[in-house]
C-alpha cells in the first residue's frame, strides 16, 4: 500500500489536501488553472459580493517581518454578475466559490446566480476582520449566521462551508450556528484585526488604518482553533492560518483538519508550496506508515 | 542597517528636491540605497501618507545612493502625490518585478509619457558598444521630457532620439509606431525595449514580432500588493507584478487579455475602447 | 528643554514608561530590584490568588520561532499570605500588585491582606487564556468585572489596573465594565490563546495542551487593541504584548499606551532592555523635538 | 539543517539505549549533535510526553553525536522518565545555562548521587595537565554509580578517585565533606568543582572559601521554563537557569537563600530542614 492524499471534507472530495485560500491571487479563471496544475487540491475564490466594490485605498498590504503580514484590501471584488462571467469559463478546475454579504438575501440572490455551474463548493465568509456590516459583523451573530446558512441550504445542492475567525464573540457559537444552519464543512480560521504605525510619519500605514494579520504570526492561535472545533463538534473542517511548509500542514490535520487552505506564504515560496507541501506529507505518511489523510484527522485529541 | 531592511514594509524617505519636467510631470528625488540599485523595469509601492499606496517605475537620479519617482497627475492619488513637497515624507517598499534583458548591438527604445521612466533607469545600464535608439513619444511640445536626460545618459553612445509629437508642435508629427514601422524598414535591431500606453506597446510588439526582433514590453496592470498575493494585476495566468512587469513581446500576442483589456479595482474586466 | 521619559498613567506616576509584565520573572524582591536598578519604570508581580498554586505540568513555555512562545505556566504562584511576606521587605521599588481570582470577594479578601504595604497600583488579571473560573473567563463576564472593580474601588485608595485580552467576548465591554467600575487605568493586552502540536509524537507539547501566544508575533494585534481602547474610552493605558524595541515602544505610545509593559523579548535581550527602549525613546524624542511622554501618547489617531 | 533548529523547541530525539546505573539511576542515550557538544554544567530541559518536562544536566556519552541523560526515580515526572523504553521518544530543548571554568593544575570534584552528572561532562573536558581528584558521595554502596566511566574518562590523568557511603557499605565510611576537608589540609588544589544535595555543596564550599580555594556549584532550583522568563528558579536576585546554573563559591556564600531556602512549584520559600 502507498500513502494517498485524496481527502473527504464531508461531501466534498479532492485529490490532495492543499487548497488556495480566498483572497490570494484569487479572480482569474487562468490564474485559477495555473495554481491547480501547480498542485493545489482546490482554489477558493476572493470573496464575491452582491456588487463589485473597488476595496480601500492604499497601502493594501505590507509585510510585518517574521513572514507576518497586514491586509485591508477591503473585499475588492468585480460582484456577482461580473464574477458569474468568469465563472461560466470553468470546465475542470475544483473551485470554491467564496461568498460575503449582509444576510441571508445577498446570499441568496448570488447563489441564484451561480446557478447550474461548475462549483466545488461554497465558502461562506463570516470572517473578515476589517470591513463593515460584512464578514466578522456577520460571524459575530450567531443567530444571523443560522439563518444565512439555513437560507443557502434550502436552495442548492452545492455544499456549503462557513469560514470563522476569532471576533467579538465566541466564535465556536459561530460555529454551532453554522452546523445548526446545515453547513457541511468549517474553515478556521480568517485573518485577525491588527494595525502598525509607522513611528517617523506617526500614521497607521494601512489605508484602512486597522486589517487582518495573516502568515505565520497566527499559526499557532489557528490550530487551537481547528483543536477547539474538531474537540467540540463533529463536522468536517479546514485548516487556515501560517501554514508555510508541509510540517504545518500536518499540524493542522493532526489538530482536526481534514485539508488546509494555504495563503500568504505564497509570496515566499511561490507556486510550488502546493506540491511542497504534498511531497511532505507523502513522505511522512510513509514514514509513520499512515496511509491516507483521514487517519491523520485529529490524532493529537487520543492524547 | 540598511541591508536588515525588511523589503516588503513601506520604508519612510524624505522628498530632498522636485524637478518640474512638464506643466503636469514632476520628478522627486529622495535617498535611498536600495532603490538606487534597481534595475531597469523594477518598481517601487509609494506610499503617499494618508492618500493611497501607488506602483510607480522607479527612476534613476544622477546623484548616488538616491532614487527619483516620475509622476504625472491624473486621479487623486497621484495629484497628491504630484503636489507633495520637499521634506515631505514618502514611503517605498520593493524594489519588485523583473527587469529587461539588456541585448548587445543595435537597441531601440520606444517610449510614451511615463513610461519612459524604466527606459531611463535601462539607458543606465547600456554598454559603451550599445548604439541606442530612443523615440519619445508625447501628445505635444511641452508634455515631452527626458530629452535632456537621455542625452547625457547616451553621452558615451552612438545614439539617436527621436521625438513625436500627435499635434506635430516638436519632433516628428504623428504616433511612435510610425517611426517605429520605419526604422524596422532600415535597421536591424537586436532588441526592443517598450514601456508606456498598452495600446502603442502592443502595436509597437506586433511590428517587431512580424520582423522577427526580440522585444520586451513592461505592462501595468491596477496594483494593490506588488508581492503576488491579492490578484489584482492578473492578466490571463499572469501576475504582473510577480511574473513581469517585463514580458517578451510574442508571448504577449498570444495573451488574449494583453492590448485588448484590464481590470479595474474591483477586477472586473474592462475592454480597451480605442481601436488598436 | 531636554526630552524626559515621566510618565502619568491616570494617578500612577513613573520614572519612565517601561514596565516589567506580569508573570515574567516575578516572585522575588531581590529580582524585582534587579529589575528596576537595570531601569525599569515599575515592575508588575506574577499574579497573585487566594491560595497558593503549583501550576499546571510541563512544558510549561517554550518557542514557536521569529521571537514568538507559547506558555501555559498555569498561574502558578505563592497564594496572598506567603506573598505578603515577601512584599513586607518593599521599601524602595514600584511595585504593582498583579491579582487573580474569580469573583469580588477573592479580591476583597487579598487587598485586604496586603494592607499598608508599599505597593503603586493593582493590576486586575481578567485576561490568563488558559485557566479555568479566572482570568479571561472573568474578563468574559462584563458584570462580573463591573462587580470587581466596584468592590475594589470600594475598599482601597490604591490605583486600580485592569488586565484585559481577547476572549470570547467584546474585549472592549470588559473594558467599559472596569472603567464604569472606577478603574483608573487599562493593561492591554495578556497573550492570545493558542497550541503547538509535535508532529513526531503527534502531541500537543504544552503540558496544558493549550496555551497563551506572547512575544513578537502579537505585537500588531495589541498595538490595535490599544487604538481600539483609545479611541473609544478616555482611560490612560499601559501597552503590552510583543514589545522588543524601542520603535515598538514608540508604536504603542502613538497608539495610545501612556507606559509599555515588557515581557517575553526578556529571553532574547535580557534586563537590558529596558535601558536599551528608554534611551532610544530620548532619541526619538529629541529628533521629533518632543518633550515630554504625554504629548506622544494617542498621536496617531490625529491622522 | 539541525544547525538552524531552534534551541527553545522542544526536539523529538527516540532513546536508543540504556544503562542501568544502580537499583534507582539509569542513563539514556540518544543521538543528538548538538547536546552532545553541550559544556560541563548545562542543562536541557526534557519533555516526557504527556508527563512533565524536567531539567536534567546533560550526561556524557563515549559514542560521538550522542548525548544522554542519568535519572534518579523520585517523583512521578522521574519516574516516568526512567520507565521510558528504548524507541520511545523524549524532547529536549538547550543546552542552556553557563558552564563551569575549568582551571589547569589539581583540581578536585565533589559530587553526590546525580550531581555527579555534570561533573562526569566535565571530565571529558580535563587536558591531560590535569591532576584530578574526584569524590563520589552515595549512601549505600548499591548507589554508588559512574566509577567505572570515570576511570575511563581519567585514563590520560593522574587521578584519584574517592568513594564515600553513609553506611560504610563501600569505600569510605561518612560524608564527601570528610574527604574534602582532609584533601583541603594536604593538598594545593587550583579549582574544586561541585555538584550534589544542596547542603552538601553548601558545607564544601564553606570548607574551600574558608582556605582561599577557587570553587564552583551547579545549583538547582525548579525550573519551569529553563530561559529566564518564569521565575520559578529565582534565588535572591538570581535567575539561576539564566544567571548559572553555575556559581562561584564565595558568591555563593553572600547569598541569604542558598543552603538555607528553596522555593517550591509554587514559589513559597520552603527552609531546609536539616542542619547543615
Ligand atoms: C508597474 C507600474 C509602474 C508605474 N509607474 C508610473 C510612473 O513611473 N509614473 C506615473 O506617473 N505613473 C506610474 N504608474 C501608474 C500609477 O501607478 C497610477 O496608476 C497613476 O499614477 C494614476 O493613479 P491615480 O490613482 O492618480 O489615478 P486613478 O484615479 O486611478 O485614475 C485617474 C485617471 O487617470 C487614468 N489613468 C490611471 N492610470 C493610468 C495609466 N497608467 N495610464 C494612463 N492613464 C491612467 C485613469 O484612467 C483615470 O482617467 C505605474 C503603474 C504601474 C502598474
Ligand atoms: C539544573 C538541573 C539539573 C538536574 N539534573 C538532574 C539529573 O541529571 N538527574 C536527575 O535525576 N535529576 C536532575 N535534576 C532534578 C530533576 O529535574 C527533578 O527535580 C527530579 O528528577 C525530581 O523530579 P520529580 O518531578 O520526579 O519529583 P518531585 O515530584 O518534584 O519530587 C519527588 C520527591 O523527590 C524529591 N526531589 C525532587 N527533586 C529533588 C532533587 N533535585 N534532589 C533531591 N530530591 C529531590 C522531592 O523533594 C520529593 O520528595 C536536575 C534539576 C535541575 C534544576
Ligand atoms: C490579501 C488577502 C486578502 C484576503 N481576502 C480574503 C477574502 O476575500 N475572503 C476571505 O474569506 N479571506 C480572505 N483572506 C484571508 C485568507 O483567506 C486567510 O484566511 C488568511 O490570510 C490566513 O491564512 P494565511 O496565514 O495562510 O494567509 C485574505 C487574506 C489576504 C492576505
Ligand atoms: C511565562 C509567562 C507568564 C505569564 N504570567 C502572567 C500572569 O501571571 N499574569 C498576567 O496578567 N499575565 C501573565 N503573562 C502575560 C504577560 O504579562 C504579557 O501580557 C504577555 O506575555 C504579552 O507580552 P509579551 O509579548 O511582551 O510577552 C505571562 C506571560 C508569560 C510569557
Ligand atoms: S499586485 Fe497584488 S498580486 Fe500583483
Ligand atoms: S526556570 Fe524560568 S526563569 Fe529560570
Amino acid at each position: 500500500m502507498t500513502p494517498n492524499l485524496f481527502t473527504r471534507i464531508g461531501p466534498i472530495s479532492i485529490n490532495n489536501p492543499t487548497i488556495l485560500a480566498s483572497g490570494i491571487l484569487g479572480i482569474s479563471i487562468n490564474v485559477f488553472n495555473r495554481i491547480y496544475e501547480s498542485g493545489a487540491g482546490a482554489v477558493v475564490t476572493k470573496s464575491i459580493s452582491v456588487l463589485p466594490s473597488d476595496g480601500y485605498d492604499g497601502p493594501n498590504m505590507f509585510s510585518i517581518g517574521d513572514q507576518g503580514w497586514l491586509n485591508a484590501i477591503g473585499l475588492s471584488n468585480p460582484g456577482v454578475d461580473n464574477f458569474s462571467k468568469i465563472l461560466k469559463q470553468n470546465k475542470k478546475i475544483p473551485i470554491v466559490v467564496s461568498l460575503v454579504g449582509s444576510n441571508e438575501h445577498d446570499f441568496v440572490n448570488m447563489i441564484q446566480k451561480l446557478r447550474n455551474m461548475q462549483i466545488l463548493a461554497y465558502e461562506i465568509n463570516l470572517s473578515c476582520p476589517h470591513v463593515e456590516k460584512v464578514g466578522l459583523d456577520v460571524g459575530d451573530d450567531p443567530d444571523l449566521v443560522y439563518r444565512i446558512i439555513k437560507n443557502i441550504d434550502s436552495i442548492t445542492e452545492v455544499p456549503i462551508i462557513a469560514k470563522v475567525g476569532l471576533g467579538s464573540t465566541n466564535y465556536l457559537d459561530t460555529v454551532r450556528a453554522a452546523c445548526d444552519g446545515g453547513a457541511d464543512a468549517i474553515t478556521a480560521i480568517n485573518t485577525l484585526r491588527a494595525m502598525s504605525i509607522d513611528i517617523e510619519t506617526m500614521r497607521p500605514i494601512l489605508g484602512n488604518k486597522i486589517g487582518g494579520l495573516s502568515g505565520k504570526p497566527i499559526k499557532t492561535i489557528a490550530v487551537r482553533c481547528v483543536y477547539e472545533i474538531s474537540s467540540k463538534y463533529d463536522i468536517p473542517i479546514i485548516g487556515c492560518g501560517g501554514i508555510s511548509s508541509w510540517q504545518d500542514a500536518i499540524e493542522f490535520i493532526l489538530a482536526g483538519a481534514s485539508a488546509v487552505q494555504i495563503g500568504s506564504i505564497i509570496n515566499y515560496k511561490w507556486l510550488k508550496i502546493f506540491s511542497d507541501i504534498n511531497d511532505g506529507i507523502i513522505k511522512y505518511m510513509s514514514k509513520k506508515k499512515i496511509y491516507s489523510i483521514g487517519e491523520m484527522v485529529g490524532i493529537s485529541k487520543r492524547f | 542597517m540598511e541591508f536588515l531592511r525588511d523589503f516588503n514594509k513601506p520604508h519612510t524617505c524624505k522628498i530632498e528636491y522636485i524637478i518640474n519636467e512638464t506643466p503636469t510631470v514632476r520628478t522627486f528625488v529622495f535617498s535611498d540605497t536600495i532603490m538606487s540599485k534597481s534595475l531597469p523595469g523594477q518598481f517601487a509601492m509609494v506610499w503617499i501618507p494618508g492618500i493611497n499606496e501607488l506602483p510607480m517605475s522607479i527612476m534613476v537620479s544622477n546623484e548616488k545612493n538616491k532614487a527619483a519617482f516620475t509622476v504625472r497627475k491624473r486621479g487623486i492619488n497621484s495629484t497628491a502625490l504630484y503636489n507633495l513637497k520637499p521634506g515631505q515624507n514618502i514611503g517605498v517598499r520593493g524594489p519588485y518585478g523583473n527587469n529587461f534583458n539588456i541585448k548587445n548591438g543595435n537597441i531601440l527604445l520606444v517610449g510614451g509619457g511615463t513610461g519612459l521612466v524604466p527606459l531611463m533607469r535601462l539607458l543606465k545600464f547600456v554598454t559603451p558598444s550599445n548604439n541606442v535608439k530612443l523615440i519619445i513619444g508625447a501628445s505635444t511640445q511641452n508634455e515631452v521630457f527626458f530629452e535632456n536626460l537621455a542625452k547625457i545618459l547616451l553621452k558615451n553612445n552612438v545614439h539617436d532620439i527621436i521625438i513625436t509629437t500627435i499635434d506635430g508642435s516638436y519632433g516628428r508629427k504623428g504616433l511612435v509606431t510610425d517611426v517605429v514601422s520605419e526604422l524596422l524598414n532600415t535597421t536591424k535591431f537586436n532588441g526592443i525595449y517598450t514601456c508606456g500606453p498598452e495600446l502603442m506597446m502592443f502595436h509597437t510588439i506586433k511590428l517587431a514580432v512580424s520582423k522577427k526582433v526580440f522585444i520586451q514590453a513592461s505592462v501595468e496592470r491596477i496594483m494593490k500588493c506588488g508581492i503576488g498575493i491579492c490578484g489584482s494585476c492578473s492578466m490571463n495566468e499572469n501576475l504582473i507584478c510577480k511574473d513581469g512587469t517585463v514580458f517578451n513581446g510574442n508571448y504577449l500576442l498570444e495573451n488574449n487579455e494583453f492590448g485588448f483589456s484590464y481590470r479595474d479595482k474591483s477586477g472586473s474586466i474592462i475592454k480597451y475602447t480605442s481601436k488598436v
